[in-house]
């Protein structure tokens, strides 16, 4: 009985319908033209699947574009393993001041620009930079190392950029959790484990669900941190798409890669949903 | 009923500055139905918590079935906590809610079952085991709780407020169930509320708390009848609470005068002449009659309301300025004589049934601020 | 009393295929205090919102003040609604929260603020205008939401549960708030509610209603004793409730044999011989005698229970299998015989306190869904 | 009284220790390396406040800091007034299924990549794009026209990415609101304007300004949308930033930028909670 309908409705509408349109015009167009363009040769008009068929015949494309996704997986998957216990610890045990403290240091990479943040960490992780020099004085390496472009280095940097992403579904979720929850585990019998993944776990799947939708499709559609970082040869599908549009001026090979990602993204959040056998309705609230 | 399961022992526990438990004792004789009855703030859940394994007591003991467990962790004690929340596991099947407990035992997954099936049926659950908790009523979820800490079969069950979050009609119904429950089960209760229809309904024994004490534990009718303190008296029923001064002393009485009128009272604690205090009648013992009379105190109906149990009438009684409130219950079954607002009336009460305690006027805070819901 | 503020003709409102107000008439004269009770999903809250102009009628008229208000919408009528959750505005003060309306009005600064002033002294909230709503205890966030309405003088103010949120003992504080409230600002009061003792303790006239339609608008004291229909029987108070078949006819009564026992009752309604019907005889009318006598009806107790202020008493009559569970309730005031569980008694009650109504099994699931808690 | 605490401390914190170590180290020493940075000279190793005094003398760097200031604090506020009917219309209006198909058009730009979404964009106001296309057929121009490449394209570019990031806090915040309150506004005798002004938005201060701190933190640090969509001469201080860093090899003067953006970041965002009259713990939660 949304009443609220007849109150808002005249005034809302009124705003609403040319923002209703933009928007229409926003998602769906620019999305419709990217798929036509796919289809049509780069020279002449004509339509043609080459843009296609480039991708499946040539083994660097294919390569990276697995590349990408299973480097994606594996950042959600660490990105999860060190955000609920952040998470728990900021709902479950944190008093307000510290809550404060660590939902800033979580925020703090959202603050400085991801562009800033990377070339912060090139200047930790180069030849000349502070990892490499407090590896020295441990004793640990006896010369100057090179940390960055490698593939450690881009998931360290995609795991530190989107590791909010997965914080804050973590901490929502969990923090419409009862505290009596956790200790109704313990006044049964339950230890630290057995609560953590018979009820902890659980009650938080629809956090983790949309946290790890999100640090997937950000992971595996960033370009500066991973170009950044993993220098010019990171093999990111990304990449590739980049160099289409803008080193090769090739815009059709570059709509045909970007439907590929999004499929391959929309397929992978897809499988990920059913596992977690979830609704996409749920995950979207 | 002589066996003693839990034993509370000179505990103290402070938070900060505040002394939320202050050198409690007291004796829970097994299969008891035992309930603590305080406004809130007044540390009854504190204590539960104690006894529960959530909290560990700053001085004193707490034995379990004779064992000292100050601090045992809850997963090692033979109590369980029915919260007042319920705090079901979201996720988890009715069941699956029981069967976590057991499942920390190392039982076979047969016994298990067994056990299961076994307490859903004692608690009328029978054939939900597989519904998800959150598509139960709300006294179903209330029984899978219980069941849940049964199955286990502590030594005490302590339940903290367990019907506070449900309606006023489920309520009643949910206060006998628990009742019939424990008897049938006869494992010893402990329960916590500050609602003291629930802990008159249904208890062996209460005790009523106030700022960190146990000021009388009794059973039930003699909290009513023969209250030790001014708290007790003031908090247990809407009592009539008049203040005046001692005029004289006899036996067992004194003479008190409350603004022009003199009222004789039983003596509740040591009294002096001089002292000021305050006398209670219970609004249900006193009667009314039509019309003035000589032996009975006059005075005129002020306000007069049917709530579907009792006539509550308040009448004015005396003259001047000084006049005093009385609070009159008239049972609905009973011949209600015919009066109005402003009708003149006359009250009278038996011999010995008003008590007289030495004024408290922190008391007298603590109940208002009950009232004006400051905790809600 | 004679004029009339709010007018309900021959309404229905229906949400897709469910009916929920079907064909509702009735008056409210000016000054009343007039409650709607029923279970929850009698329509109840439909009709309020429908008088408030939250939703508009299918069909029939809305009367307010002597116009027709069918499609007026709230902003525009002349009644104002206290919510069920208060509604209060979190961001502003007390005295923002109660110029609201005013404003809308197009008064002075001067005006709103005087007669804010003036309506905070009427609800007891001197002096708290500049403090945030949040800072309030729960009986202050109540009255400001009276004060809210109340200010703009509407002719008609609707409640919707208001105390639903409360806790008990507030609650108790509130309904004497609420009626003397009412009775100095004479302002008419539509009082919807499924508590019984809500209802019955503030109103001049309670209607009672049940999927959509009203079964009877009485005074308070009428539905306790001339209950009209098998609903308010069963509804109104715990009342004891059996059934058996119409044996024989006298002018108003009936014979009716209930398992082996057999009983005379008033007949509720039009009744034939071999009618199925079920007898109701309220539990505080019923007088209790220790061990067995020729005239009254015999049984052994098998529950006993105190709760502050019955001793609620069940005793098993008749031998066999054919049973009757009578529920007794004793006020505390009274002298108890000295009984126990298992001690024989004798039970009888005034010639024509018992009420004979045709059975109707649906209504029977209606309440136990309520004792269930289903909604809750 | 979080007695969770000791139920799940004892495992938490083996598990948070190695992980608190390791934020400590990824947030805090990067930013302090690149501060040090700052104040050194290119050539040589010596102390300097000569990048922070190329800043001041030269014009170009001085007008881009402010542009990019401005322009972003002119896009989230249009992102503002755009995005609170929608989150009311979501939160109070809309039946579940819509909210759903509402929520999903607002995450989209968030499923697919920025990179791909201003790839998409270019596509759709280049000059032989849709919409130069589509004003030639309702004959509003004669002849193809680039859209690209100019301050608007800019706006919406950024306003279309950072929406998402304006609508979820405002969503959130709003559906914690009772629609009795608005009933209760209507019923007191308000009307759309009157509620909207004096209860609605005063409600969603925190979320407007949680919002609003995320979209201009986004904008201000944007680089691919900006740059793509501005092209070469887009003049935002991100790309001055990367210049330095990719074009220049001058990492002390990039540092010192990079040191200036977030001053100024932070600085305009300190000023806003200043205004909305909140307190930063609040805006945090």
């Amino acid at each position: 009985m949304k009443s609220n309908k007849r109150i808002l409705r005249i005034g809302l509408i009124s705003l609403l319908l040319p923002f209703a349109v933009w928007i229409g015009f926003l998602v769906v167009i620019p999305h419709i033209e990217l798929l036509r363009l796919s289809f049509i040769s780069h020279r002449g008009n004509n339509f043609t699947l080459a843009n296609y068929a480039n991708f499946f015949t040539n083994a660097l494309y294919r390569n990276t574009y697995i590349r990408s996704a299973v480097f994606s997986i594996i950042v959600t998957f660490i990105t999860l393993v060190i955000s609920l216990p952040m998470a728990l610890f900021i709902t479950k045990i944190a008093g307000p001041k510290a809550q404060g403290i660590l939902m800033l240091a979580v925020i703090l990479p959202f603050w400085i620009s991801e562009l800033i943040q990377a070339f912060a960490w090139m200047i930790m992780l180069r030849e000349t930079g502070v990892l490499s020099y407090l590896l020295q004085l441990l004793g640990i390496i006896h010369h100057n190392v090179e940390f960055l472009y490698n593939d450690a280095a881009i998931m360290v940097g995609l795991v530190y950029t989107s590791m909010l992403f997965m914080v804050i579904p973590l901490v929502s979720t969990l923090s419409t959790m009862e505290d009596s929850i956790i200790e109704a585990a313990y006044d049964l019998g339950g230890n630290f484990w057995n609560t953590l993944f018979e009820v902890i776990i659980p009650y938080s799947a629809p956090g983790i669900t949309t946290g790890s939708i999100m640090v997937f499709m950000l992971s595996l559609g960033n370009y500066i941190s991973v170009t950044l970082l993993g220098g010019k040869n990171s093999l990111w599908f990304t990449e590739q798409i980049y160099n289409q549009f803008i080193l090769r001026f090739n815009w059709n090979q570059g709509a045909a890669f970007g439907i590929l990602l999004l499929i391959l993204s929309s397929l992978i959040v897809w499988i990920g949903i059913k596992i977690s056998g979830q609704e996409i309705e749920e995950v979207l609230r | 009923m002589s066996e003693i399961d839990v034993k509370v022992e000179n505990v103290t526990k402070k938070f900060g500055n505040f002394t939320a438990v202050n050198n409690v004792s007291f004796e829970v004789p097994k299969g008891a139905f035992f309930s603590i009855l305080g406004p809130s703030g007044s540390g009854k859940t504190t204590l539960l918590r104690m006894i529960s394994g959530f909290e560990y007591p700053d001085s004193g003991n707490i034995y379990i079935g004779g064992e000292i467990v100050n601090n045992l962790p809850p997963n090692k004690r033979r109590t369980n906590l029915v919260f007042q929340n319920l705090a079901l596991f979201p996720t988890m099947s009715v069941a699956k809610n029981i069967a976590f407990g057991l499942k920390r035992q190392h039982l076979s997954k047969q016994e298990i079952k067994k056990k299961v099936e076994h307490v859903l049926e004692l608690v009328d659950l029978k054939g939900l085991g597989d519904r998800n908790v959150n598509k139960l009523s709300g006294g179903q979820r209330q029984r899978v709780a219980l069941a849940r800490c049964l199955v286990l079969e502590p030594t005490v069950l302590l339940l903290d407020e367990p019907l506070g979050a449900l309606d006023l009609k489920l309520r009643e119904n949910m206060k006998l169930v628990l009742k019939r429950l424990q008897a049938r089960v006869g494992t010893t209760f402990i329960y916590v509320t500050h609602d003291q229809s629930e802990a008159l309904t249904m208890s062996n024994l209460v005790a009523v708390m106030n700022k960190g004490k146990i000021e009388q534990i009794s059973p039930p009718l003699e909290l009513f009848y023969n209250p030790k303190t001014y708290f007790v008296a003031r908090f247990i029923g809407d009592n009539n609470c008049w203040d005046g001064k001692v005029i004289s002393l006899q036996k067992d009485t004194c003479n008190v005068k409350v603004g022009n009128i003199s009222l004789t009272a039983k003596m509740g604690e040591n009294i002096s002449v001089g002292d000021e205090v305050s006398i209670f009648v219970r609004p249900e013992i006193i009667s009314l009659k039509k019309g003035r009379s000589e032996k009975g105190l006059n005075g005129t109906v002020k306000e007069f309301v049917f709530d579907g149990a009792y006539f509550r009438i308040v009448v004015m009684a005396g003259t001047g300025e000084n006049q005093l409130e009385v609070k009159v219950k008239i049972p609905q079954g009973e011949k209600i004589p015919d009066i109005n607002n402003g009708s003149e009336v006359s009250l009278s009460w038996p011999d010995g049934s008003a008590i007289a305690f030495k004024k408290a006027g922190e008391i007298e805070k603590v109940i208002e601020k009950e009232l004006e819901g400051v905790t809600a």
